[in-house]
């Protein structure tokens, strides 16, 4: 029963992405969008229920195979379906997101010609997604992993007349795919190690593995294990935009906004972290790895923090924050808290998706307007936006009660814990980073809906239900999500049987009793005060003395233009890199292949024998007695070398 | 005693001067067609001597049969000169060089 | 002995008379030497019981070829070319290279002696029967197909000589059948539309 | 008698479709269209009766050829030969189905060198005996050289020299190890070769004389800049065949003769061969990238997707101290999924660069752009193929990577990293091309008027995506057909 429910929860997206996208222009937009909603709706039902059956049956793990792949020699490659509580959760969190996307695309997208294109990609998405959560195997992981991508690089394309919208769809593509060999050599060299690619064999033979060695030289050799676990977190760093590879992320903005909310927020780059939480049988074996994983997330978390603070483009600030936010999650893991990480996956995700649709929803709302120096004192006119943006904000900062609240709390706590290498690193990164959230958000939001109210936005409205109505259904969860939540997922057992960890008391340090308690023990922690002290200077900046921050830019110019220019970044993979690559590829081509090859061997061979005949052309005089003159020399020559083999032969 | 050596070393010396007549002249086409029968005639020698010794008519019926092939070589061959003589109005091998380009 | 007198005083005349053919400056002089050394090898052939070949070769060779050769020497009446040089520039080359190869013929020759059968002593069949009966019932019988693939190769040479030399009259009026059988009716008649003139 | 049936049917078919002439080429092209589906449904009925439980040659038929030589017409499939011959006669059908639109004049004849083409490749795929498969082998030049030659683009007369004068030369080495092969066994059949006791030097002489052949038509670096220039000349069918199965005749060669004939001349040169597949996967693919040219950036293409096979094909040699049968069944395999995918996905993304040529007539990237506005029916398959030249999971194009790749990492990390960067540099050339052809705002006012697919066009490019969804969601039948014949060739590898 479950098998079936689970295998219906994966097809009936793909049904409804393939039904819209084959019969969508030809039936019309309410098919279209009734066709996907019902299908979105329908797994998330079942995806719903199949937790709730989980949630009843404790330590039910739920591991079968659909059909096998294929099957070489000794090795079988199957493709297969893992439910546990892990799984189910982020089944719920990935469908209700999708869900809520979908319904607001109705109203966002309603004029776009790429209508039932768009809900199209957004079904199929939420199938690779769900069929890389729900992979029992490797192979299926990197192909949820890899089709995620793909609808990440159609979506951000799809305004494909924008010429900076398909520049961002290939950036993004070519970096997830540098992302994606690190994963895909860590599979192999896992597959190497332990002849499988099943999760369950791997993990079984995770300790075997973990003695292992691999020669780098002849002399230098490093752990398989941790190899193999910084390779993996290699895939997780392209897909969850950790630093270097992140510059993709802000620039995938050019997509329409849901897709801002579904992929590039709640679902498809919280694939990274979800993936180290699946691995954590082999994350807990090998401590390198993990203070890898520790200190790429910290510098994460606080760097693109940084950046949100000088963007002017609404979606790119949520975007960095995002990219922040990432770091944190991956700050959790590094320091094996993976359910802390979770926690705040989840309610990233709720509140992100929030922030991301209530940023559409002011863009909607003034005309595909997203420079935030032209919008200001919207409070008034998008009253519903706007509280929905703040019950985000303040989700997001961790203001106390606000579901961003409990996990950023849990995830700190833990960091403070820690005993990895490099946690003190981590913890002050993640403390500076708690000021720098709630610096950019609340600048974010003051610039956009307080002061005064600009001339041309004098007419703006709230737009039309189908945008609202997602925001206030999100904001629900986003306030209140952690409340029942946080106690069983991050402190209890809810993810022991999908998730290696320590104890909680190992962890945070804190023995949870109940939701309020931890809420007054937060309060005694540093984290919550941090984050109001960043919305004081938010608002003595961009409220009471909106000259401030222009001095500052102004004193600290190099410092300014070090975060304009994104650390440069940019500049180095596009402007370096890539066009090191491509003169280097047009060298080759040139030098390489058409001077050296094609004319010097290729071509100057046959020149040679041209130049040759043309001297062998002088013996060709053209009289007969020349020629039975050189056949006369032939003969000679066969018979003296028939007479040395006779002499030969009879001595 | 008369061996098969000796009328094959006559054969050789006849090929030899057959050889030497066709590379030597400058004169005209007749002589190496004539120095061409000097060829076959020798080669004849070859195959008669060979059939006299091992007592094997097969060689006098090949040599039957070069002499027909022979025969229609030097028609042909004398027909061709004629209309070549015609059209060049020479047959001296020094001015028939049209086999260089 | 006596043979032995035959073939050594036949093939001096046979050498000699070769190296006439090459050497004179007169093709003329060369034809008739080329009859003289036809001859003494048709003699020298009757040594080896070939007699229906020493024969065919005196009467088809003297008698028919040689014939031709003089024929054709003396229709392109070219013996007047005999006062350039008879030899070109490579010749003391090529004799060099010639002599060279009688060398090693004669080498390979008596190397390779010893695989020869001395079979003089063998019963002389033909001497029975007769060579000519001899070769003519093989050449019949086992040679059949070959013999006639000769005899047409002989008409083909018949033909080819012909068609070389012949040289059609000109203005000679013949019918061309095919141009007659495609014979376009709208090649040959043209409607003019002609204009009122007044 | 059945693969006779597939082999000479089409050239009978060719013969008399040259017979009927000119004036009626519609009649021809319904006669070659039927000929060659009738044909393909042949193969697919050798498929149904073929045993994939049997590593041997089935549907052998034998006949005495030349007896003085003891060379006799000898045909055979195995598993490793069925897959092909598939393939061959799949695609074939379909170029003859597109062939209206590409090419107009002396329709008739193009569609005989084809039909030619096709028994000729089939030929190659069966032939039990290696003169047999030698005199196939070359035969199949000719209707390829008409085809660039005749129906070319401008430079037709150098590009089909370049092609014939590499591949013939080529050849002509493996007609020699072919001869001293028999010359030691007595016999031309294939599999008394296998069984003759060579020294290691012998093997790799006979390795080399095979390698000349097969690398070129692989076409290995640095034997393969005929193939770029053959592409951009030859006309859209050319190009699909070519690319799709003259190109395997390479890999079809190192499985059939080099690999076991002589395992230990392999083994000396594996370091060798893999690192000419190396560059092909690396600096080829970066060669690619520099291409203005689409038919040339596909040509690239192909030969670094063709690195894959031959390093699939040695990779197994360097492991450790031992050859390990595990590891070498999974090379094996990965490359000749990796000669299907490619293909299937090259023949389409031929097509497609066929159908924007056959509005546009050209093949220079700049001068596209927005297609997708215009033609998004095309668009759609077209990034589709595209990603699947990029190896998308899901796609036939990724299985063989995959597989060759795990294979490899068995093998040595260091050459599976470097292998594996074709990631990144096959989605960096293939999606920049797409970038710049499908995506972007529209070029000019030729491109506003361009129409959409039409049915012939669709059909054929749908089939082809179908199938390359198919092998790439469950590629497991496939392997079933090979798995046996490929664990034979294990033992020959290992000698065993």
């Amino acid at each position: 029963m479950l098998y079936q429910l689970s295998v219906l929860v994966l097809v009936v997206p793909l049904i409804g992405g393939i039904l819209a996208g084959f019969l969508g222009k030809t039936t019309g937009k309410t098919f279209t969008n009734t066709v996907t909603i019902f299908s979105v709706l329908a797994s998330f039902l079942i995806s719903s229920y199949i937790l709730y059956t989980i949630l009843n049956q404790p330590d039910l793990i739920f591991n079968q195979n659909i059909y096998r792949w294929l099957e070489i020699g000794s090795y079988s490659f199957n493709i297969g379906l893992l439910i546990d509580n892990l799984t189910a959760s982020m089944m719920v969190v990935v469908t209700f997101i999708s869900l809520m996307v979908h319904i607001y695309s109705i109203g966002y997208m309603h004029d776009d010609p790429g209508y039932h294109r768009f809900f199209s990609y957004i079904s199929l998405f939420t199938f690779a997604m769900l069929s890389l959560v729900m992979a029992n195997n490797f192979l299926q992981l990197f192909f949820g992993w890899e089709a995620v991508g793909v609808m990440s690089y159609l979506l951000i394309g799809f305004w494909f007349t924008k010429e900076s919208a398909i520049k961002a769809n290939f950036k993004a593509f070519i970096i997830n795919r540098v992302g994606d060999m690190f994963l895909l050599l860590g599979i192999a060299l896992l597959f190497s190690l332990s002849g499988s690619l099943d999760y369950s064999t791997v993990f079984s033979s995770g300790p075997m593995i973990n003695n292992q060695l691999f020669f780098i030289t002849e002399n230098l050799s490093v752990s398989a294990l941790t190899l193999a676990c910084i390779l993996l977190f290699g895939g997780a760093m392209g897909k969850s935009a950790q630093m270097p590879l992140h510059v993709w992320l802000p620039d995938s903005m050019e997509g329409p906004t849901p897709i801002s909310a579904l992929i590039h927020a709640a679902t498809m780059v919280t694939a990274g972290v979800f993936m180290l939480a699946r691995m954590s049988p082999l994350f807990e074996l090998s401590e390198s790895a993990l203070s890898f994983v520790l200190i790429i997330g910290s510098i994460t978390a606080i760097t693109t923090g940084l950046l949100g603070l000088v963007q002017f483009d609404i979606k790119r600030v949520i975007a960095y924050s995002t990219l922040s936010q990432l770091g944190y999650m991956v700050v959790a893991a590094g320091v094996s808290a993976y359910s802390a990480s979770l926690f705040h996956l989840m309610t990233h995700a709720f509140f992100k998706a929030l922030l991301f649709l209530a940023a559409g929803s002011v863009i909607v709302a003034l005309h595909h307007e997203q420079d935030i120096r032209n919008m200001g004192g919207l409070r008034k006119r998008l009253p519903v936006t706007y509280t929905t943006s703040l019950i985000g904000t303040l989700a997001l900062i961790g203001f106390p009660g606000f579901s961003g609240f409990f996990s950023k709390d849990a995830l700190i706590e833990a960091v403070a814990h820690s005993t990895v290498y490099a946690h003190e690193f981590a913890y002050y990164c993640v403390l500076i980073g708690v000021f720098v959230t709630s610096l950019y958000s609340f600048r974010l939001l003051f610039i956009v809906f307080h002061g005064p109210l600009s001339e041309h936005n004098n007419n703006v409205q709230e737009p039309q239900l189908s945008i609202v109505l997602p925001l206030i259904l999100l904001s629900i969860p986003s306030v209140f999500v952690a409340w029942p939540t946080v106690g069983p997922m991050v402190f209890d057992s809810f993810f022991s049987n999908s998730i290696v960890q320590p104890t909680s008391i190992e962890l945070f340090g804190y023995e949870f009793t109940d939701s309020l308690h931890f809420l007054t023990h937060a309060l005694s922690g540093p984290v919550t005060y941090i984050a109001i002290s960043g919305i004081g200077v938010a608002y003595l900046f961009y409220i009471k003395q909106p000259e401030i921050p222009n001095k500052l830019a102004l004193t600290f110019k190099p410092i300014y233009k070090l975060l304009r220019e994104k650390y440069y970044f940019d500049y180095l993979y596009e402007n370096i890199l890539a066009k090191f690559f491509s003169s280097l590829g047009n060298s080759l081509w040139n030098l390489g292949d058409i001077k050296f090859i094609d004319n010097y061997i290729v071509n100057g061979t046959a020149r040679k024998i041209e130049s040759l005949s043309n001297k062998a052309q002088l013996l060709q005089s053209g009289y007969i007695y020349h020629y039975a003159l050189m056949m006369m020399l032939g003969l000679s020559v066969f018979l003296g070398w028939v007479i040395i083999n006779k002499i030969g032969m009879a001595s | 005693m008369l061996t098969l050596q000796s009328y094959l070393t006559l054969g050789a010396i006849i090929f030899s001067i057959g050889v030497i007549g066709i590379v030597i002249n400058r004169k005209n086409i007749i002589i190496i067609m004539m120095c061409i029968e000097l060829l076959l005639i020798a080669v004849n020698f070859n195959f008669i001597a060979f059939s006299y010794f091992n007592q094997d008519l097969a060689g006098q019926i090949f040599v039957f049969f070069i002499l027909t092939v022979a025969a229609a070589e030097a028609a042909i061959g004398l027909a061709i000169l004629v209309a070549l003589y015609r059209n060049k109005k020479t047959i001296d091998v020094q001015e028939l060089n049209s086999l260089r380009n | 002995m006596i043979k032995e007198l035959i073939f050594y005083s036949f093939s001096s005349v046979l050498i000699c008379s070769s190296l006439a053919v090459v050497l004179f400056r007169n093709p003329v002089y060369s034809a008739v030497s080329l009859i003289l050394s036809f001859i003494t090898s048709g003699f020298l052939w009757l040594l080896l019981e070939a007699e229906f070949l020493a024969i065919v070769l005196i009467l088809v060779y003297v008698g028919a070829v040689m014939v031709l050769f003089l024929f054709v020497i003396m229709m392109l009446n070219i013996n007047k070319e005999t006062e350039k040089s008879s030899f070109n520039s490579v010749a003391p080359f090529a004799v060099f290279i010639g002599l060279i190869i009688v060398a090693e013929l004669i080498t390979i020759i008596w190397i390779n002696s010893s695989q020869f059968s001395t079979s003089s002593t063998v019963i002389q069949q033909s001497s029975q029967m007769g060579n000519t009966l001899l070769l003519g019932t093989e050449l019949f019988t086992n040679y059949i197909l070959d013999f006639e693939i000769a005899g047409f190769i002989l008409l083909l040479a018949i033909i080819v000589a012909i068609s070389l030399t012949l040289r059609p009259r000109k203005n000679l009026k013949t019918q061309v059948a095919s141009e007659q059988i495609n014979v376009d009716p709208k090649k040959r008649m043209k409607l003019v539309d002609l204009k009122e003139t007044k | 008698m059945i693969v006779d049936q597939i082999i000479w049917l089409p050239i009978l078919t060719a013969l008399i479709i040259v017979a009927l002439g000119e004036k009626r080429s519609e009649l021809s092209y319904k006669i070659s269209l039927f000929i060659s589906i009738l044909v393909f449904g042949l193969s697919v009925y050798v498929l149904y009766l073929f045993d994939p439980t049997t590593s041997g040659f089935q549907f052998v038929l034998k006949t005495q050829w030349i007896e003085r030589f003891n060379i006799n017409y000898h045909l055979g499939i195995d598993g490793i030969s069925l897959p092909l011959i598939l393939l061959t006669t799949f695609l074939t059908p379909i170029v003859i189905y597109t062939a209206k639109t590409t090419s107009k004049n002396k329709l008739h004849q193009y569609l005989a060198s084809f039909l030619l083409l096709e028994g000729l490749m089939v030929g190659v795929f069966s032939a039990m005996d290696a003169f047999l498969f030698y005199v196939f082998w070359e035969a199949m030049l000719i209707p390829m050289f008409l085809i660039i030659g005749v129906w070319g683009g401008k430079n037709r007369i150098y590009a089909t020299v370049k092609f014939f004068l590499y591949t013939f030369l080529g050849s002509v080495f493996m007609l020699i190890a072919i001869i001293y092969l028999y010359l030691k066994s007595g016999s031309y059949l294939i599999t008394d070769f296998y069984y003759l006791p060579l020294q290691v030097n012998q093997q790799i002489v006979i390795f080399m004389a095979f390698l000349f052949a097969f690398a070129v038509k692989i076409p290995m670096w640095p034997v393969h800049t005929w193939l770029p220039d053959a592409h951009v000349e030859a006309p859209t069918g050319g190009s699909v065949i070519l690319a799709a199965v003259l190109l395997k005749m390479g890999g079809y060669g190192l499985l059939r003769f080099s690999l076991p004939i002589s395992p230990e001349g392999s083994m000396t040169l594996a370091p060798l061969m893999i690192t000419l597949s190396l560059i092909a996967i690396i600096y080829i693919g970066l060669v690619a990238i520099a291409q203005t040219d689409m038919k040339k950036l596909i040509a690239y293409s192909s030969i670094s997707h063709m690195g894959f096979v031959t390093l699939g094909c040695f990779v197994f040699f360097i492991e450790g101290n031992a050859l390990n049968p595990a590891t070498i069944n999974l090379a094996i395999n990965g490359a000749m999924i990796q000669m299907i995918s490619h293909g299937l996905i090259s023949a389409a993304l031929f097509l497609s660069i066929g159908v924007m040529y056959d509005r546009l007539h050209t093949r220079e990237i700049n001068d596209y752009g927005g297609i997708v506005t215009t033609m998004p029916k095309f668009a759609t398959l077209m990034v589709f193929f595209a990603l699947a030249n990029a190896a998308l999971p899901g796609t036939s194009g990724f299985v063989g990577e995959l597989t060759v790749i795990l294979a490899a990492f068995k093998a040595n990390g260091f050459i599976a990293s470097l292998s594996a960067l074709t990631l990144i540099i096959g989605a960096a050339y293939t999606l920049w091309m797409i970038k710049r052809v499908i995506f972007g705002p529209v070029k000019n006012e030729k491109i506003n008027q361009l129409n959409d697919m039409n049915k012939l066009e669709s059909i054929s490019l749908g089939l082809l995506a179908l199938s390359i969804l198919i092998l790439g969601v469950w590629p497991k039948p496939l392997i079933d057909l090979m798995n046996e014949s490929i664990n034979l060739l294990t033992l020959f590898i290992t000698g065993t």
